[in-house]
């Protein structure tokens, strides 16, 4: 289910920059919140990464070749799935990042109940104004929101709801660094 | 709170529950007669309600909590009443390799009932035993407390649909 | 009760049984109980009454013969002939085979290695004495040992002599029961306890039903003499509720026994008391655990407790308590008659004796069976077994239960003893063995025990409340065709890890079925994972790219 | 001068050498030396049920594992209470544990106060790599003043024995067995129809992780209050 962690690893030399991802699957958008937190630290990392895809970079498909890609999110709908696996192929170092991502968090609590029952709720029982189950354009739910861990291999979590900004700089620095290391976090 | 002292009220005047006191009294009232007074009762009444679990409680002075604890523990208890017909379906070792999991499947596209549970209509309770003790007659069924030996899935739903009918 | 007296009353029997000419004896243990052997005893009693021979037939109902996939068994004793398979209407044929020698229904050949391969002492009585008189038990020399030890030997005697029989532990372990005698005797003076283990669990288990229904004095007079031997004055036998005709023929044999004086104050005019009581189980496989069976017969919820303390020196109610199981009490009696040496002489160098098996599953005699320590499971299968029905071949046998494994056909050559069944991941346990063939899907005969300790996980520790539930979903994935490599990798973690953190012998012993069947059965497996089932067993898995339906 | 009847016995953990009462156990010398084992349902001024599993230590000769709450001090013991054998148990306990319900440390009211959550930190538990059940499970909110949540409940039995021991009521007890296995109240009614409940809230301060909780608490609201338990238990020692 999970794969061994640290079997990745990074490009030694210096001077090429690290091509960073960031993904947004079902979560909140808190632990992206939560890397912007960062504040005047990102103009270092920005130095030594290049971030090539992300909910603010506009381009249309995830590029290839990607060094490390974080993911915000649980995995809940057949296009996270479809998404992650898409990820996972391109990139060398998939970090699962926070909470959503870790455990399925949130997202995960309607896993208790069932995805029918859950849209029933918010589109039929609580909706006045014509109420309908949306089913164009919107990808379908999965029967049950999983970790990502739990759709494809991860090699780093960093649990935390979100990480705090801290947390997540300093993984990001040990990485460029060349280091793999679980850090020790607190879930919640 | 000295009427909780002494030895309860019997909560009704059906005969059964002197049989259930008699028990308790056997054992001198002793918190350790738990189980033994619980067989008691089920083989009485069939069930263990509430009522049943509160005075065997109060009379052995035994908490509540800890003696609904044991009767949810042991699958021998229960605490539904049962259909009018029974079926038990041996589920031991030897049974199961020679298809005890298929006579269980064609009970449940039969009447909807899947071990533990009873027809709508009160009729079937469908159980399993883990084991019967009658390997040499795998698989094995109990049907109303005759034992049927080395049954496949028709023969054992005739005998079924047979038990039921005999009532009408 | 004395020696004397006990003897008298073996005679008169003898005397009694020798007026008859001929003796039938009608199997009505559980086994061919539910094949209607009841009904059979009723109809040769009625053609003997019918026929005037009441003064020279004797029809006995007895205990178990053995070979339960015969049944109802009838046996003429005077004769050496055993009926098979016998119905009500056959009552005649076999009345009128007594005097004529005419053939009398369908016959059970004797002479053949089911009964010629056995060796029985547990099982000596059993098939031949009714087992609700206790002076039938008598005249086959019952209650002789408890008696001459109480007369003539003192507790040290008794426990020295069980230490140098070489007695093991019958219930699964293995533990020598000398050693756990003199544990508890060697506690002092203080309320001392005798338990029983009659909860017998095992699916596919069924040699502690036979003893108790067959010959129920001889557990008590075991447990008489162990509680002689190590000073107790109270006994509990705790039996499986579900087992009703062990329960009435037990009650029957100890009011009996308190009539004759060999139960109750003062046995034979010793000092020394015992008092027997009765507690049922309630459908509760961990309380096969001692101290979750004393948590039990305390009352309470039957979840075990870490040990130590063991029981022997904190047991019931906090007293040094003795727990053996029902074949262990059994042995102890032809112990003292014969002599530790004699019994010693019998089975391997560190197991010995005889071993009583529930031998079941796709194998030609199903029954119950007693053989000597060091016999191999090619012998038990193929000779005693008469081998595998309908030209299939035997794939593997499972001994022990749910904490036990699956031997592959290969090392079917090892000799039954406790180290060897040890060596190869699979344990004695209490004597269910199960024979399997190429129809058996190895896969899921794991999943099926895994199901099955999931369910009697009584929940109290973590490990085996929860370790089993994953292990039980991931061979659910498996065998549902939705298993991965990695599933597999995640099994055998989750065996690690249960086997060493469980609290107690059940969450210990859960992993082992899916040890021994990773072990042995890798190949199929692995054939699940890449979406095939090769015995055709597992619905949704396809055999050889075609659908197999359940 | 009167002489000490108990004896002191001399034993190693983790290759230290530390001196101990012979009525004590390998947890309480360990804690005594500032040796860490992990643990969840011992609590101090409780009895011990070695139920968790977490307090297993090697103990050279044996050939089991062994819970250090229950296991008593001993002459010339060898034992290890760190070593990555533990370690890889702990972790798949502590992960069975997360497994098995809804933990939800972000939602819950003793989020950065829970002896789980905390437990996991320790351990360094950077994820669940088993995968999660997601049972369906009531929440009780019957009672005037706390709440019962089935999902974050662990089973270690701490409100069952408080509630026997120090509070004397037994209203608390376990029903049903193996992963069906609930803490219920009387004969499992709503906690608020208990008659035998007498609302002193121990158990609410004992539970570990935020299955009882006070009502009116919202996320990381409510810590623990337990100094009361070593006190009433020093008490009550001193009444026999």
């Amino acid at each position: 289910m999970s794969a061994p962690v640290g079997q990745a690893s990074l490009p030694a030399e210096q001077p090429k920059k690290i091509r960073l991802a960031t993904v947004w699957l079902d979560g909140c958008s808190g632990c992206h919140m939560s890397l912007l937190d960062t504040d005047e630290r990102l103009i270092e990392l920005a130095k030594r990464v290049t971030v090539v895809w992300g909910p603010l970079v506009d381009l249309k498909e995830f590029p290839a070749e990607v060094d490390v890609t974080l993911v915000e999110g649980a995995i809940s709908s057949e296009e996270d799935l479809h998404r992650i696996k898409m990820v996972r192929a391109r990139t060398k170092l998939l970090v699962s990042l926070g909470d959503c991502a870790v455990t399925g968090n949130v997202p995960a609590m309607r896993n208790k109940f069932g995805a029918s029952a859950v849209l029933r709720r918010a589109y039929l029982e609580n909706v006045t104004l014509d109420p309908q189950i949306p089913r164009e354009i919107v990808p379908t739910l999965l029967p049950a929101v999983r970790p990502v861990h739990e759709a494809v291999p991860v090699d780093l979590f960093i649990p935390g709801c979100p990480p705090s900004a801290d947390l997540i700089f300093s993984v990001l620095s040990d990485l460029l660094e060349g280091k793999v290391s679980n850090p020790a976090a607190k879930f919640g | 709170m000295l009427t909780y002292l002494g030895s309860p009220q019997l909560p009704s005047d059906d005969k059964r529950w002197k049989i259930v006191e008699a028990t308790a009294r056997r054992h001198g009232r002793e918190p350790n007669a738990l189980i033994e007074t619980l067989h008691t009762v089920q083989e009485a009444f069939g069930y263990l309600d509430d009522i049943a679990l509160k005075f065997v409680a109060m009379t052995l002075r035994v908490p509540l909590s800890l003696v609904y604890g044991a009767a949810t523990f042991y699958h021998y208890f229960t605490l539904k009443p049962k259909g009018k017909h029974t079926c038990v379906v041996c589920t031991g070792t030897a049974c199961y390799i020679k298809g005890a999991a298929g006579l269980l499947a064609a009970i449940e596209k039969t009447y909807g009932v899947k071990p533990g549970e009873t027809t709508p209509d009160d009729q079937l309770s469908v159980l399993t035993a883990r084991c019967l003790g009658s390997c040499g007659l795998a698989p094995a069924v109990v049907m109303d407390g005759a034992v049927l030996g080395k049954v496949g899935p028709e023969q054992m739903l005739a005998r079924i649909e047979k038990g039921i009918r005999h009532d009408h | 009760m004395t020696i004397e007296e006990l003897r008298k009353i073996a005679e008169t029997e003898r005397e009694a049984e020798k007026r008859y000419q001929h003796r039938v004896c009608v199997c009505t243990a559980a086994g061919c109980l539910s094949s209607g052997g009841d009904h059979v005893l009723d109809a040769i009693r009625k053609e003997v009454a019918e026929s005037g021979m009441k003064n020279e037939v004797l029809v006995k109902g007895v205990g178990c013969m053995g070979l339960c996939s015969a049944g109802p068994l009838v046996s003429v004793e005077t004769e050496g002939k055993m009926f098979a398979n016998v119905t009500p209407e056959e009552a005649p044929d076999v009345v009128g085979s007594l005097d004529t020698g005419a053939g009398g229904p369908q016959e059970c050949p004797t002479n053949v290695p089911f009964f010629e391969r056995q060796k029985k002492i547990v099982l000596e009585n059993c098939g031949k004495i009714d087992p609700e008189r206790i002076e039938d038990y008598i005249a086959h020399d019952g209650y002789l040992a408890l008696v001459h030890t109480i007369a003539e030997r003192s507790p040290q005697e008794v426990i020295q002599e069980i230490i140098r029989s070489g007695l093991r532990g019958r219930g699964g372990a293995g533990y020598p029961t000398g050693l756990k005698w003199s544990t508890v005797a060697k506690t002092g003076e203080q309320e001392k306890f005798v338990i029983c283990n009659a909860d017998e669990g095992d699916p596919g288990a069924f040699m502690d039903r036979a003893v108790l229904e067959s010959d129920p004095h001889r557990v008590l007079e075991g447990m008489a003499i162990a509680a002689y031997a190590v000073g107790a004055q109270k006994g509990f036998l705790y039996v499986r509720a579900e087992y009703p005709l062990a329960v009435k023929n037990l009650k029957t044999a100890i009011r009996q026994a308190d009539r004759l004086g060999l139960l109750g104050n003062s046995i034979c005019g010793s000092r020394f008391s015992f008092h027997v009581d009765i507690r049922l189980g309630a459908g509760a496989f961990v309380c096969g655990e001692e101290t979750a069976l004393i948590a039990s017969i305390e009352g309470k919820r039957g979840t075990p407790r870490p040990r130590p303390p063991y029981p022997a020196e904190s047991g019931l109610w906090d007293s040094p308590t003795l727990i053996n199981n029902v074949e262990t009490f059994a042995n102890v009696a032809p112990i003292l008659r014969n002599g530790a040496a004699w019994f010693a002489g019998i089975g391997t160098e560190k197991s010995k004796g005889t071993k009583v098996f529930a031998l079941a599953g796709r194998v030609t005699n199903t029954g119950l069976i007693e053989v000597p320590m060091g016999i191999t499971l090619r012998e038990v299968v193929n000779e005693i077994g008469g081998g595998i029905p309908d030209g299939k071949k035997c794939k593997a046998v499972q001994t022990g239960g749910p904490s036990g494994g699956c031997i592959p056909e290969k090392h079917m050559d090892l000799p039954v003893d406790y180290e060897s069944l040890k060596s190869i991941g699979s344990m004695m346990g209490s004597g269910g063995m199960i024979v399997m063939d190429e129809t058996s899907c190895m896969v899921d005969v794991a999943k099926y025990f895994m199901e099955f300790c999931m369910s009697e996980s009584c929940g109290k520790c973590i490990p085996c409340r929860a370790g089993t539930q994953q292990m039980h979903g991931i061979l659910a994935r498996i065998t549902a065709g939705e298993g991965t490599p990695a599933d597999l990798a995640l099994l055998e973690e989750l065996c690690d890890l249960v086997r060493n953190t469980s609290l107690c012998g059940l969450g210990q012993g859960a992993p082992t079925p899916v040890l021994t069947t990773m072990q042995y059965f890798r190949g199929e497996y692995d054939a699940h994972v890449a979406g095939e089932c090769p015995a055709g067993v597992c619905a949704g898995v396809h055999r050889g790219g075609e659908e197999v339906a359940k | 001068m009167t002489k000490s009847t108990v004896r002191v016995k001399t034993l190693t953990i983790d290759g230290r050498e530390v001196g101990a009462r012979e009525d004590q156990t390998i947890l309480d010398v360990a804690r005594e030396n500032d040796i860490f084992i992990p643990t969840l349902c011992d609590l101090p001024g409780l009895s011990t049920v070695g139920a968790c599993r977490l307090c297993l230590i090697e103990l050279k000769g044996s050939p089991r594992l062994l819970p250090a709450c229950v296991t008593r001090v001993a002459e010339g013991m060898e034992v290890i209470a760190n070593s990555e054998r533990l370690d890889r148990y702990r972790h798949g306990i502590l992960e069975l544990l997360f497994a098995e319900r809804n933990h939800v440390c972000s939602v819950c009211v003793v989020n950065g106060h829970c002896d789980l959550q905390s437990l996991a930190l320790k351990l360094g538990m950077t994820h669940v790599h088993f995968p999660y059940q997601y049972p369906s499970l009531p929440v009780d909110a019957s009672h005037e003043r706390f709440v019962v949540d089935h999902n974050r409940c662990i089973l270690c039995t701490r409100c069952v024995r408080v509630c026997d021991e120090i509070e004397g009521a037994h209203t608390w007890d376990v029903m049903a067995r193996g992963v069906e296995c609930r803490v219920i109240t009387d004969l499992a009614q709503p906690w608020g129809k208990s008659e035998s409940c007498t609302g002193c809230g121990k158990c609410v301060q004992v539970c570990p992780t935020g299955a009882l909780s006070e009502k009116g608490k919202s996320v990381a609201e409510m810590s623990k209050r337990r100094q009361f338990l070593p006190y009433l238990t020093l008490m009550r020692e001193g009444r026999k």
